[in-house]
């Protein structure tokens, strides 16, 4: 597989804002969490600005939107967010699912049972969110990945600006008009409407006080919910499965805690298990035609700026570079990540 | 006039050691469902013996279990039984679930849920409670039932002092008619992994531990629940509807207290609310010849006031000036004599 | 023979509109301590509104505030107020913490522990309140805090459709000298980090989410708290405890429910267990001269019948036969003529 | 430092029995686990037998004693335990110290309370215990460091008679009167005795079920705790830190757990992070003669057999093993470790 060669990740700009608007027209409701209403979306843009602007030692409230754009066409095809600190200005809640074990030496009985308990266990972890790419036209699995794991190199190259831990929640199941058997069992019973219409009240926010006040606040043990809302807990929407595998690939591993609304899982890790941070490789850029071609078959990295004001990141097929300590980037790679030779930049393998 | 036959020969006593086989033969009759009373001659020798030291005050009013026979005195046949333990509790948990409300507001998205919830309880321990209550289907009839289940309330009447402020009574919950409880099928089996019958013997048996080794431990919200399991929660035995009936009458309430393998309910009263604290009366005892009584006289509930042999019969009779006139079978059944003290009390709530 | 002039000039009636300036002007005396009568003239104008409302039976029952003032009739001056919400906890969640009992028990070592717990609760939603409860200090004499305190079960007597099936008063709870709380400095202080006054206040005006925010949700035993804490669960203030007993010789208890604040008690009865409901009776109102009127009669209540102009007085009189004579200025009072009927309770409960 | 070069490490056998008896004697009630009287000890003992002689596929009841001998005098100078699963006919009870927040934005309020949770998430994991050292000339630390983590070193070599986790309670703060202020302010509430008394009744188990039938329920709120038990929650007891330094070294790391008696703390580590797994050397043995004398200094290393069933460790210094295939033990290392030339034994920097 070749490439994708026109494709390019860098922060949000403000003229980017018609364009996503456009995608969020394309995203489903319930499965998707990037903002879909006008206001929605330029706070959203003017964070990120105000974010990559920031000099920060400690992570606080900023958030990183980056979008995908097809530079061949100058089409905005994606985007997706990080957040230095989840649930700021208030909790990030999730369930944690415990396990209790269940023991009557006397009767010989011995089994486990599982409880769901909201906790703010994940509250300043940093969280990756809002990953959407247009599947207009069937949806590219290496741009997929770019988008994704992009932020993570971004992460990589300005730790400061984030926590040791990451997060994603992933889409639940929902069928095709948005009901949610998690939610039918649980969420409903206490805010008394539809998934959808929570969703939309409540933003896609998992850090309102609201749910502190709706929500229950005891365990929910797992045998009482019914067996539809028990095989959703930490399954994921068919939409999210692809974003699952790029996380997966990267180092996410689905850990103790689902989504309280759909269920969905949480995908987690420490950044030592990421790949962007412990596989990626600082190079010199080099021309393409500095060395000669080689003929041995080449791997395709992902390839980013070290400059955590000057973020860009590409996909570019090279020779393997681990007996290297240069990369050689075509003038057009260098040119898509305004680069020139004598930089450093971050590869990682897609 | 002539009394009614049936209910003048029967009297509600404290039970006697000789008293222990026609228990047995009572115990053998009694069928499943009551876990208190069950035909085991170790068991029911056991509870002669701490019931007999309780009507003699040998052991302290906490660890007493008063237990009354109905003796048919025309035939001396024991025909019913019924008790008054002084206390649950002490010495294995006594749980229930405790019917709470949570309310879960927001202001915001103007939602405001009302919620009933389960929790796992202790509160009752210590109470006084009624229990083993069997009549022989022979004598289901007239004032028999009344008379069985009430005598227990005059006995408290007369001596309030020897028990704490409340008093309970266990309600057995709804079945299904195959026996099944939807309540146990939908709650209590996912944690104990065991049949519902299981579970209650070995409540019964006082091997209690297993239930704080599997019990969920935290409140629960109703709503979890399927609505077939919902439903029962308070609601009785169809076979148990005539006893809470009785009881309610008496100043027992359901106050969401329920069991926690059937949800069948706890009904509960503070002693000094008991109808008979407030309208039982001391009278003194006239010697009355049959001719007397008419059958416009109500009837009423008469126990003698002795601790050790405490009888109780349903007499048709009157008070006035706190006298009451009693056939010579009446005080032989009572055990007194003209010039003795009664306690007596109408035999229905004249209180809506 | 002469009447206690004092009792007899005054009144206690259904507030009106024209009230509210007397009202405020009373709020500004009542001091600390009662978070539902403060001057604030706004609120005080949306209470009356309410009120007027509720008398006029114009808002559903469940959103109802009964305020009544106590009137001396001799000068006009409005000397007391009180309440009765018809519902409490149906805008804003209404917290308790209710004390409940675990047992933790281990037969191997031969462990019993018997455990208080408190629970985060909103059982009591949904009930009746009694509360605003103020007799300026010139008029603590003779009957009329009992007259003050008291009318308003003649009231739910009198209406007891227009009422849920419980009725509570939240007492204030102990503080110490300096008015501090042992409980709040000992748990809610923790989760809160805020003082006891900064909590009340927000409770008191309805900003209940933060309630819901940083209350401890998971049920505590009482043991963890220090005995300065524990000592002063279900304790009133001291200036609180006469109008507690007042209300517990109408029938309120003490049952384990609590503020979450300052742990004062909640004191609650079932309105069908009120005093008022088994002992008031109506009489038909008889004219009579002063001289009719011994000092060996007995204070009674005598409430009119009319819901949106109840009042309530203290007279020296009897009832015999169902009829009771009240004098010229009693009628007026009472906005009564002979021939109508009223309610009449004795002023003091018989039964211990 | 030289390492001590008499030790040994092996497992226990049915005539160390006295000297068990004899160290026992010595340990401080409360403070260390190993068994107290000759019945509990010959129990331990034919269990460890038991256990090492059994073939296992998966970890179960298996649990394995060793001794620290000196070879000079024959002289049993310490034991310790590994525990194939923690909680065996059972549940293994601890406190999880699990963070709230506390926000309402409403009020501007955010701070967090701690609450312990009691719960069996440790169950199933290997479990180190037992540990002692007769301290009586003063406890040399490379002995202590040799008896703890030779257990490692066992577990490294037969890893299919443990679990992927391991974790080591340590002795929580008592006064030299046995008074534990944690045990004050909570387990006394509900045992109603002392905490020695308690300890006794219990023999040191955390898997009774009468820990479930006595101990709270529900979550602790740490700030209602007085301040000397919240004081001693996830501290170390004196004679606990020579332990703590031995397998902090080692990989482990306190987490969230804690004794649910004493306060102590759980260390916990994945076996992936332990350096007896990660870090240690498999070399073949020669014979020290076969090399010259290195003029290079020497690093001392725990060595131990590769086999399961001939357990031994001793401590040995060598040149530093990172560029040899090979360790050149003495002809009196090899008769401790009862190994030949040419065999292999595991070696780990000590």
């Amino acid at each position: 597989m070749t490439a994708p060669s026109t494709l390019l990740v860098r922060p949000v700009t403000e003229a980017d804002i018609p364009a996503l608007e456009a995608l969020a027209a394309g995203a489903t409701a319930g499965v998707h969490t990037l903002p879909k209403h006008r206001d929605a979306i330029e706070r959203a843009v003017q964070r990120s600005i105000a974010s990559f602007a920031a000099r920060v030692d400690l992570p606080s409230e900023e958030s990183y939107t980056f979008v995908l754009e097809d530079s061949a066409t100058g089409r905005v095809i994606g985007s997706a967010a990080l957040a230095a600190m989840a649930g700021i200005n208030g909790t990030f809640f999730a369930f944690r699912n415990d396990v209790m074990q269940q023991v009557s030496r006397d009767l010989n009985i011995s089994h486990s049972v599982h409880a769901l308990t909201l906790c703010s266990g994940l509250t300043g972890h940093s969280q990756l969110s809002s990953f959407y790419v247009d599947g207009g036209d069937g949806i590219d699995e290496a741009a997929a990945a770019l988008l994704s794991r992009a932020r993570l190199l971004f992460a990589a190259i300005a730790p400061q600006r984030f926590g040791d831990r990451f997060f994603a929640s992933l889409a639940g199941v929902t069928g095709s008009d948005g009901h949610s058997p998690f939610w039918e069992a649980l969420g409903r019973k206490f805010f008394q409407i539809d998934f959808l219409e929570a969703e939309r009240l409540i933003e896609g926010g998992r850090n309102r006080s609201l749910i502190i006040e709706l929500m229950p606040h005891y365990p929910v043990y797992v045998p009482l919910l019914p067996g539809d809302a028990q095989a959703a807990m930490g399954q994921v929407h068919g939409e999210g499965e692809l974003p699952l595998q790029i996380l997966s690939d990267e180092g996410f591993e689905p850990d103790e805690f689902i989504d309280i609304f759909d269920g969905g899982p949480i995908l987690q890790a420490h950044k030592h298990a990421l790949r962007s941070f412990s596989a990626a490789l600082s190079r010199r850029v080099a021309a393409a035609d500095e060395q000669p071609a080689s003929q041995s078959a080449t791997v395709t990295y992902l390839v980013s700026t070290t400059s955590d004001n000057q973020f860009r990141a590409i996909l570019f097929d090279a020779p393997a570079l681990d007996l290297s300590d240069s990369i050689a980037l075509s003038a057009d790679a260098r040119h898509r990540l305004q680069v020139v030779v004598g930089d450093t930049v971050k590869c990682v393998t897609l | 006039m002539k009394t009614n036959p049936n209910t003048n020969t029967c009297v509600v006593r404290a039970i006697q050691e000789r008293d222990l086989d026609a228990l047995m033969t009572m115990a053998t009759q009694v069928g499943g469902g009551m876990t208190t009373l069950k035909p085991d001659l170790a068991m029911l020798t056991e509870r002669v013996d701490i019931a007999c030291a309780s009507f003699a005050g040998q052991i302290a009013p906490e660890h007493r279990d008063y237990l009354f026979v109905m003796e048919d005195t025309s035939t001396g046949r024991l025909v019913g039984v019924c008790a008054i333990k002084g206390a649950v509790g002490l010495d294995e948990p006594f749980y229930n679930y405790r019917i709470g409300t949570l309310v879960h507001s927001s202001s915001e998205l103007k939602i405001f849920s009302r919620m009933d919830t389960l929790y796992l309880s202790n509160d009752l321990t210590g109470s006084a409670e009624l229990c083993s209550l069997f009549l022989h289907p022979d004598y289901r009839t007239g004032s028999n039932g009344k008379l069985l289940s009430k005598s227990r309330f005059l006995f408290i009447a007369q001596f309030p002092h020897l028990f704490p402020p409340r008093l309970i009574a266990e309600m057995r919950g709804f079945q299904r008619a195959d026996g099944t409880s939807p309540f146990w099928d939908h709650l209590g089996q996912h944690f104990f992994k065991m049949d519902f019958d299981r579970a209650d013997e070995l409540s019964s048996l006082g091997k209690k531990s297993f239930i704080a080794e599997l019990m969920p431990r935290h409140p629960l919200y109703v709503a979890y629940l399927p609505p077939a399991a919902q439903e029962v929660i308070g609601m009785v035995h169809v076979d148990t509807a005539p006893a809470r009936r009785l009881l309610e009458q008496e100043g027992l309430h359901y106050e969401g207290y329920v069991d926690i393998f059937d949800a069948g309910p706890v009904l509960q009263a503070r002693i000094s609310g008991l109808r008979a604290l407030r309208e039982s009366t001391l009278a003194i005892v006239d010697a009355a010849a049959p001719s007397e009584f008419a059958s416009i006289d109500p009837v009423i509930l008469v126990a003698n006031t002795t601790l050790h042999d405490f009888r109780v019969i349903a007499a048709q009779s009157g008070t006035a000036q706190d006298r009451i006139a009693l056939s010579e079978q009446d005080r032989q059944m009572l055990a007194c004599a003209p010039g003795d003290p009664v306690r007596t009390m109408s035999l229905n709530s004249h209180r809506k």
